[in-house]
């Protein structure tokens, strides 16, 4: 089948180009993409490690599974908050394009 | 011979896997090539299965409407959808100014694939089913709302006002109802104690709807929305939005929103008498496969018919009543109606069959009779908004004054 | 290469090529609907994994509900978002692209030094994810009751802040007339 | 039942004061209402009560009553509760009719439901208003008053307060309801408060009763720290304790401890019942609204002080029998009574304010109970009090009656006289019928008029009481006050009712409402009828015709009362003659008086001393406000507090003002400023610098969050 590496490469891969869209996006949506991309990420490799302990140890450790839908759950209440915000910035705002709100600016 | 009558497609299943593995394929290769050949089929069929389909809505609808409906094309002019067909494909596609060519033409297809990859999850008969998923309930809701994909892009890429706002109206419809279907499909998963469709088919010595029929009237209802079928066709209100989020299609791509729509509002059918009218379950059912799959075939047409019955009897909701009517009534009834029924099978836990059907039944008629004094009393309560009252979108209707005398 | 194998590099080449898509689209509506095919190939991996529930569950709620949302915000949004069609990304992307890259270097030679990482998975048994257990696990006070139920609340949390965010105020029924 | 009953009476009056405080006392109607029904429960509950006490047999040894835990002392609680006995039984009784008449009395007073006037303002009696008739004519009346509402809450509380005193069955909580009476006594008194004069007055009622007070709390602790406790059962029907404090030695002038802390309580009677020498509150007291003086005098206030007395009178007469000299606490008693007695009648001989003849009046006759009691008279005492009560109110809310309709004949005629002074009345018979026949009633019930009246019984029951007891000095004293009495009674009502209108005002006088009368009729019947429910059975021609219940109901409470003696002539005769010769005196002097007080020829610089009340007042400015006006002033402000405490205030401020010149000089300004702006500088010129991290943008955050942990793992895995 398949090396359990080849997981861990993807999901390391889908990470770092979610990291790159949420560095380089002018878009706050956008950034919560790439934020989505990244939390798949992790969910990867919590299933692969999750498929990879029942098949050495041949008994049930839920606790990946657990962990992966309180994930679901945090990129659910982080993407609706998210979305939230933004309606709520571009409200006040009238802009999505993160460069310009930088009322935090030095 | 006996075999082939008693499960054809089974039969055909087997004889074709034989085959495979004699050209010399491997297990797994006969296997994808299997699924791959009975999922053409089996979609071409459906596809099929929507002339029919269409043929028989339009005579009813007629019937219903005093006209006589297709008569023209064949006998009891069954062969207008062919025609229909025919002309769809030779049309004109016609390609919207400032369309978004990706989302556009996307979404027709996306409409009819959603629909399709349905029926994976939907045992036919005791043998005949795509995959047995253990979390085929799921799958079915999970695919379902692909289709809310669809409607977007096709209203996104429209380039369209009007579009668009069909499409806003849609996917919020599409996504409220999911939440009482979602809470209420939870019902037959308790009572079967599996999410696996095979599973809820085979565990109905007792019909689902017999056990909790409000329940499955909040499924109804709901399924009946997400289609966006009458009384919930909003989204296509001609009066208001031309056409809703299609009105840029035409020839073949507005010909698969047109298949989806229809194969929809079968598959709903499907599911409902899958879910709480005991699937292809029947007498002999078990031992001939053909005689579930006709069981099957009947109860889906009744409540299609149910359906097409409603399509032409029913008015059309107000995009504000269908809100209310969704958050203020179905969810919270749902999540009363689940709570309570998860209760009730807790404290009856060990008690023969013969007890919990009757206490479920009561406990329905109970939560029902409560929701419906609660909702009476609540309509009594309100009084027609004024005119011109800008909180909502939508023209308003003020009844008049002797109107509201008499009612008074 | 068995087909399995061959199946999941067209997953994941699918996967990743819609996650470069949907980071560097320049349309928002285009990234979002690459972002849907990102996940969906997600969910594909998933049931590699035998996963199920949660691809199924992937794409309930990833792409039934997350997605949809993001459409959404980018539709009501999509003044400004048509205004940044020109540069979708920042000016300083490059240096994100090294940054990235270098992380992903790091995570693959943390990948490649530890070895259990080619143990090559295989098929486990059919009812491994044993739903039946993690529904108990999670309602029960010694497994994950707590954090589930945590979650709960936070969700509801953010599904109340989330309505008073987005909200529009509008202005008091009295004062209108 | 009856014990509940009990807790309930304070509590109506109670009930209505907070109720007319808090929520109605924007409305004058509900007010009133609010304040008669606590009124009429209480009474009604005391009729129940009063009727229960007198059906239940050998009250004075078991009084009904009840009692709650109420303050934790060590191991035991201090108790509190409620109790009837004979003596609370019969205060009980005219209390509460008192009280209510007196309550339906204001309504008219306070001009119920007349206009109000343009210039009446809060603080200050109403001016009137004007109004006009159907012919257009503008009319001077009588306005409401601007602060009803505030009247019967106050008065409300003023009865809740009595009915406590009344019923509690201990010295603490009766020194509650006393010390709430104090308190509404200076609010009503000062209830005009824009005038100086009623503030004065309030001040001064207020501050001499609470000499008396202080004193009698100092009993109050002396008794709780003998006995360890204040009940009356526990103390005052218990023979043992009672031997015991009169047979140990206080150290305080050779008295027993009985004879100390009655004298102490005494005092606190003195204050409160207006017995020389803190007596001079009382007259002030008349600025006060004339209901809130009937209240004061008849039914709460001074009845309270001799209720005490009476009550405390077993610790007084602690080892003494009849015929024994008297203790040297009841000598005091006596001394002070009978001197007050006579004393306050001679200056009432020469007042023309119609109230303050009776304030005076008032003090007299109070000397006569505490008198009564010093000699041992104890049922005859209560008995003067309870008739005195009756008659007492009736005079006071009748001579209201006369200044309102004085008042009203002012308002017509504009007139600038003072609607009080008896020289400016006369011939108000004719006027006002049924003020005069009711005030007559009270005014022949205070001289004693024989046989018909109730002041007759009980003042020939006191008077007969010292004659018996050998008190001869102290039977000359009252009896020569008894013809006072009578003498100035006539004076009064002559120069009021009788002969001919002296100004157009007098003329012009008419009969109050109904409202304000029926409760004189109703009064005038218990200063005429009360009196037979205590005649002696000694009592020549009519003794035995009517039972003593009086004396056997109340003389119960003492144990030595129960013998009958002969009742001899002597005194009869002193009592008849005293009382008509006075009420024949005064006619005939006062018969055809002029503008000018006969008297004042008559007797020449004594009518000056009488007219200026003995100068008591200016004596006591003299003894005691001087010198403390002085202390104050000039030894404490100017000597101690200027000089002293300033001078020493100001080398301290002096010390620290060298002391922080030198810290700041020499350490502030080098050491702390310079390394304070130091670090504000460099952290400035820091903040200079980093601030080009801080973009705003989050993703920069975030990158540079990023490149730290990568360095942090390097770092980790290389280390």
């Amino acid at each position: 089948m398949i090396p359990m590496s080849w997981y861990l490469v993807i999901a390391a891969a889908l990470f770092c180009v979610g990291l790159f869209g949420v560095l380089s996006r002018r878009n706050a949506v956008g950034i919560l993409i790439g934020v989505e991309l990244m939390l798949n990420a992790v969910n990867i490799n919590l299933l692969t490690f999750w498929h990879y302990y029942i098949q050495v140890n041949a008994e049930p450790p839920l606790n990946a599974l657990v962990f992966t839908a309180i994930v679901f759950i945090v990129a659910a209440a982080e993407t609706a908050i998210g979305l939230a915000l933004i309606i709520n910035a571009y409200r006040q705002r009238s802009t999505v394009i993160a460069n310009d709100l930088n009322l935090l600016k030095g | 011979m006996i075999d082939f009558l008693r499960d054809p497609i089974a039969f055909l299943t087997q004889w074709l896997n034989t085959t495979l593995l004699g050209w010399g394929l491997s297990e797994q290769a006969a296997q994808i090539t299997g699924f791959a050949i009975g999922a053409f089929v089996a979609a071409t069929g459906a596809m099929m299965f929507v002339t029919i389909l269409i043929w028989a809505e339009r005579k009813l609808i007629g019937r219903i409407q005093d006209r006589y409906g297709p008569n023209r094309v064949g006998p009891f002019g069954i062969f207008q959808s062919i025609a229909d067909l025919v002309k769809i494909f030779i049309k004109e596609h016609i390609d919207p100014v400032g369309m978004d060519w990706l989302p556009f033409n996307l979404a027709p297809v996306l409409s009819v694939a959603a629909v399709l990859t349905m029926w994976v999850a939907i045992p036919f008969a005791a043998t005949v089913y795509g995959v047995d998923f253990n979390v085929g309930l799921l799958y079915l809701v999970a695919v379902g709302g692909l289709g809310e994909l669809a409607v977007i892009m096709a209203g996104w890429g429209s380039n369209n006002k009007y579009a668009l706002l069909g499409a806003f109206r849609a996917v919020a419809m599409f996504i409220s109802y999911e939440v009482p279907m979602v809470i209420t499909l939870l019902i037959p998963v308790m009572l079967t104690g599996s999410l696996s469709m095979n599973d809820i088919v085979r565990q109905q010595d007792v019909w689902f709807i017999v056990v909790s029929p409000l329940a499955a009237l909040i499924f109804f209802i709901s399924q009946v929305a997400e289609v966006g079928r009458s009384p919930f066709d909003l989204t296509e209100a001609e009066s208001e939005l031309v056409s809703g989020f299609n009105v840029e299609y035409s020839g073949l791509k507005f010909g698969m929103f047109y298949v989806a729509d229809f194969l929809h509002a079968f598959t709903i059918s499907l599911l409902f008498s899958a879910l709480f009218l005991g699937g292809w379950r029947g007498p002999g059912a078990e031992e001939i496969p053909i005689l579930g799959f006709i069981y099957f075939a009947i109860k889906s047409s009744l409540v299609y018919f149910l359906v097409i019955l409603m399509r032409g009897s029913l008015p059309r909701f107000r995009v504000d009543h269908m809100m209310d009517f969704n958050w203020k009534l179905l969810t919270p009834l749902s999540l009363v109606l689940v709570v309570l029924t998860a209760l009730a099978l807790k404290l009856m836990t060990g008690l023969s069959l013969w007890v919990q059907i009757p206490v479920l039944l009561v406990l329905n008629g109970l939560v029902f009779l409560m929701a419906q004094r609660m909702v009476t009393g609540f309509f009594r309560r309100r009084r027609p908004r004024e005119v011109g009252d800008r909180s909502r979108p939508v023209a308003h209707y003020t009844p008049p004054q002797s109107d509201s005398e008499a009612q008074g | 290469m068995t087909p399995m194998q061959i199946t999941f590099i067209l997953i994941a080449a699918v996967t990743l090529v819609s996650a470069v898509m949907a980071v560097t689209a320049r349309r928002m509506m285009h990234a979002a609907l690459w972002l849907i095919a990102t996940l969906m190939g997600v969910a594909m991996l998933f049931a590699t994994l035998q996963a199920s529930f949660f691809a199924v569950v992937q794409v309930m709620v990833y792409v039934g509900a997350i997605a949809i949302l993001i459409l959404f915000a980018i539709m009501l949004t999509r003044r400004s978002t048509l205004e940044s069609d020109q540069a979708s990304l920042g000016s300083g992307w490059i240096i994100n692209a090294l940054a990235a890259v270098g992380v992903f270097a790091a995570l693959v030679t943390a990948v490649w030094a530890w070895p259990a990482a080619e143990t090559v998975l295989t098929e486990l048994p059919k009812d491994a994810e044993q739903l039946g257990l993690l529904g108990q696990i999670i309602a029960d006070p010694n497994g994950f009751a707590v954090p589930f139920e945590v979650s709960s609340v936070l969700l509801v949390a953010v599904l109340v802040g989330a309505i008073y965010l987005a909200v529009e105020r509008k202005p008091q029924r009295g004062g209108r007339q | 039942m009856t014990g509940t009953l009990l807790w309930l009476l304070p509590l109506f009056p109670l009930v209505a004061f907070v109720l007319i405080l808090l929520f109605t006392y924007k409305q004058h109607a509900l007010s009133h209402t609010l304040a008669l029904i606590g009124a009429g429960l209480a009474w009604l509950g005391s009729m129940v009560v009063f009727y229960q006490a007198v059906i239940a047999p050998h009250l004075a040894e078991s009084p009904i009553g009840s009692s709650i835990n109420w303050l934790p002392t060590g191991e035991t609680f201090f108790q509190i509760g409620v109790q009837v006995d004979p003596l609370s039984a019969v205060t009980l009784f005219f209390v509460a009719w008192t009280i209510l008449m007196i309550f339906i009395y204001s309504i008219g007073y306070h001009n119920f439901g007349a206009k109000r006037g343009v210039d009446d303002q809060p603080g200050l009696p109403p001016h009137g208003a004007l109004v006009k008739d159907k012919n257009g004519h503008k009319h001077h009346v009588a306005s409401v008053e601007p602060m009803y509402a505030r009247f019967f809450a106050l008065i409300s509380l003023f009865a809740a307060a009595m009915y406590l005193l009344v019923v509690s069955n201990n010295l603490l909580t009766l020194y509650v309801g006393w010390e709430i009476m104090g308190l509404c006594s200076y609010l009503l008194i000062g209830f005009w408060y824009g005038k100086p004069s009623a503030r004065d007055a309030a001040l001064k009622a207020f501050l001499t009763t609470r000499v008396g007070d202080v004193f009698m709390l100092l009993g109050l602790a002396a008794l709780y720290t003998l006995t360890g406790s204040l009940n009356y059962q526990a103390i005052l029907s218990n023979p043992f304790i009672l031997e015991q404090l009169a047979a140990t030695t206080s150290p305080v002038l050779g008295l027993s401890w009985a004879g100390l802390i009655g004298l102490l309580l005494f005092i606190g009677v003195v204050g409160k019942s207006a017995q020389f020498p803190l007596h001079i509150w009382l007259p002030d007291a008349m600025e006060g609204p004339t209901p809130v003086s009937a209240m004061i005098h008849a039914a709460t206030m001074v009845s309270a002080g001799v209720y005490l007395a009476a009550r405390f009178f077993p610790l007084v007469s602690a080892g003494w029998e009849p015929g024994l000299p008297l203790t040297p606490t009841m000598t005091i008693m006596a001394a002070i009574g009978a001197g007050t007695a006579l004393f306050a009648a001679t200056i009432a001989l020469a007042q023309n304010d119609i109230k303050r003849v009776l304030a005076y009046s008032t003090i007299s006759q109070l000397g006569y109970m505490i008198a009564a009691l010093g000699i041992g008279a104890y049922a005859a005492a209560v008995f003067h009090l309870v008739t005195h009560a009756f008659f007492k109110a009736l005079l006071f809310l009748g001579s209201g009656s006369v200044i309102h309709g004085m008042e009203h004949g002012v308002m017509h005629t504009g007139e600038h006289i003072d609607p009080q002074d008896m020289w400016q009345m006369g011939g108000l018979r004719k006027k006002m019928p049924a003020t005069f026949w009711t005030f007559l009633a009270g005014g022949l019930a205070l001289s004693g008029f024989p046989l018909l009246t109730a002041g007759f019984w009980s003042k020939d029951e006191i008077l007969s009481g010292a004659f018996g007891g050998g008190q001869l000095a102290v039977f000359i004293v009252l009896a020569l006050a008894a013809l006072l009495t009578a003498f100035y009674t006539m004076r009064q009502i002559t120069l009021t009712f009788l002969g001919q209108p002296r100004t157009h005002a007098a003329e012009h006088a008419h009969e109050s409402k109904p409202v304000m009368t029926i409760p004189l009729m109703i009064l005038s019947l218990f200063a005429i009828g009360a009196g037979w429910a205590g005649i002696p059975e000694a009592f020549p021609g009519l003794g035995g015709l009517i039972p003593n219940w009086f004396g056997g109901f109340v003389g119960s409470m003492v144990h030595f009362e129960h013998h009958a003696e002969a009742h001899s002539l002597v005194p009869l005769f002193t009592s008849l003659g005293v009382s008509l010769g006075g009420l024949l005196l005064g006619w005939l002097v006062y018969r055809r008086a002029g503008a000018v007080d006969p008297l004042e020829k008559a007797l020449g610089p004594v009518h000056t001393l009488l007219k200026n009340k003995y100068w008591v007042d200016e004596v006591y400015a003299f003894l005691f406000i001087r010198p403390a006006r002085w202390l104050a002033d000039v030894f404490v402000s100017q000597w101690i507090d200027r000089r002293i405490l300033d001078g020493i205030l100001h080398g301290i401020g002096r010390l620290g003002l060298w002391l922080g010149k030198l810290v700041r000089q020499g350490f502030d300004t080098p050491v702390v400023n310079g390394a304070g702006d130091g670090l504000a500088n460099g952290t400035r010129s820091l903040g200079a610098v980093l601030r080009g991290l801080q973009t705003g943008r989050v993703q920069d955050y975030m990158l540079l969050a990023i490149l730290l942990a990568v360095v942090a793992g390097v770092l980790v895995i290389v280390l």
